[in-house]
């Protein structure tokens, strides 16, 4: 199951619909929007996608894990807009019958994730400024007036 | 032919809007609606060497051709998880 | 934080306690128990305990694993008695900066647990019979009647 | 000196009862123990060369020598997680 919710991620759901007799191990990664950045300080992260590529891309790693790994049940969940410090931006959930394969798989699938589906996010910093975070772009803060001016 | 770009994240921002209609040769890459958009869009020159382009929902390589009626979008450096 | 437990194992306030505005990352590790081991079928489980010996090791652990990794928090819960089909054994919840460091610990908490800290399962199968699960040592099976005459 | 072992699992299922009282020199090691144990309850004979033990809740060598009063315990090997 692979999802792009607006909503919070409700993990005990996930943890519940990945769970089965079948399988002796289950692991949940949750990535969580964290305070501090070194020591600049963030207020809260807006996330955007491309909807129908990240979709697609979702259900290709899904695929894939299941392909690769011996799986009882995957889920892939990423939260879209804002998101208050602490919250979860991203669940993944995967049982197997072996432990072995859970850890592989879940570790993949946040770390292929993380390299392919076209979601991207904004930092908004204590000080008001916003900047798009661009892994190997410096793309800079703009401050909250020019901002202001796109969605 | 008539090609919608649509923009996301920082190009979106650089540019000021969520996409860009560009006019390219039949059987134009994604090399030469790299070209395009720079010229056109001068904001956009600095990041462009940096981003991927995707067509119908799949990143496409510079020597790629672009079909007619295809989605094109750009892709800045992805940050989900 | 580490508890054995009679009670079932709250996965959701184990993740809670967990999540900080200092993590990024947060990995839940649950055992659960199987249905089919190969083609035998499972009724039920019982866990029990050195209670003095576990709460120690299980101390250890979480200490090494702190140690080791840079982990914002660290819970271990393992549960013991009688477990249906289904349950969680055994929960391994950390959280960290990063989602590598979080990776690597919960699975070097949960293969080092089952290595070193004196917990042990006994296998209910289909058919009533019980048996003493030890990696390396053939028990073999021991008829209802026999059981029945110890706790 | 009187040492007090404790049984777990198939070893209290074998042995019947959850712990063993032996009369064991002052100094004994644990192999002293081990030895002990497999002639005083003979329906441990066959699980004892694969049993581990622990001294005041730590696992022990076989010559560990034992101090007057202190927990003993049979492990067998664990299966928990």
């Amino acid at each position: 199951m692979i999802a792009l919710t607006e909503r919070p991620i409700d993990s005990s759901a996930l943890l519940e619909q990945v769970t089965s007799p079948l399988a002796g191990a289950v692991v949940l990664f949750l990535g969580t929007t964290r305070e501090l950045t070194g020591e600049r300080k963030t207020r809260h992260l807006d996330y955007e996608c491309y909807p129908e590529m990240a979709e697609r891309k979702l259900a290709e790693l899904e695929g894939e894990a299941r392909r690769r790994w011996n799986l009882t049940d995957c889920a892939i969940v990423h939260r879209l807009g804002r998101l208050e410090i602490g919250e979860a931006s991203v669940a993944v959930a995967v049982s197997s019958p072996h432990r072995q394969a859970a850890f592989e798989a879940g570790k993949w699938l946040i770390d292929t994730l993380k390299e392919v589906v076209p979601i991207w996010k904004r930092e908004t910093w204590a000080d008001g400024t916003t900047e798009w975070v661009h892994p190997g772009l410096a793309t800079g803060p703009t401050n909250p007036a020019e901002n202001s001016s796109q969605g | 032919m008539n090609v919608r770009v649509q923009l996301f994240a920082v190009a979106r921002q650089l540019a000021g809007r969520d996409a860009i209609e560009l006019v390219l040769p039949e059987g134009a890459t994604i090399s030469q609606l790299r070209q395009s958009l720079a010229a056109q869009v001068p904001q956009l020159a600095s990041v462009l060497p940096h981003v991927m382009f995707a067509v119908d929902s799949e990143y496409a390589d510079d020597d790629r051709t672009i079909s007619p009626g295809a989605a094109v979008a750009c892709i800045p450096p992805v940050s989900g998880g």
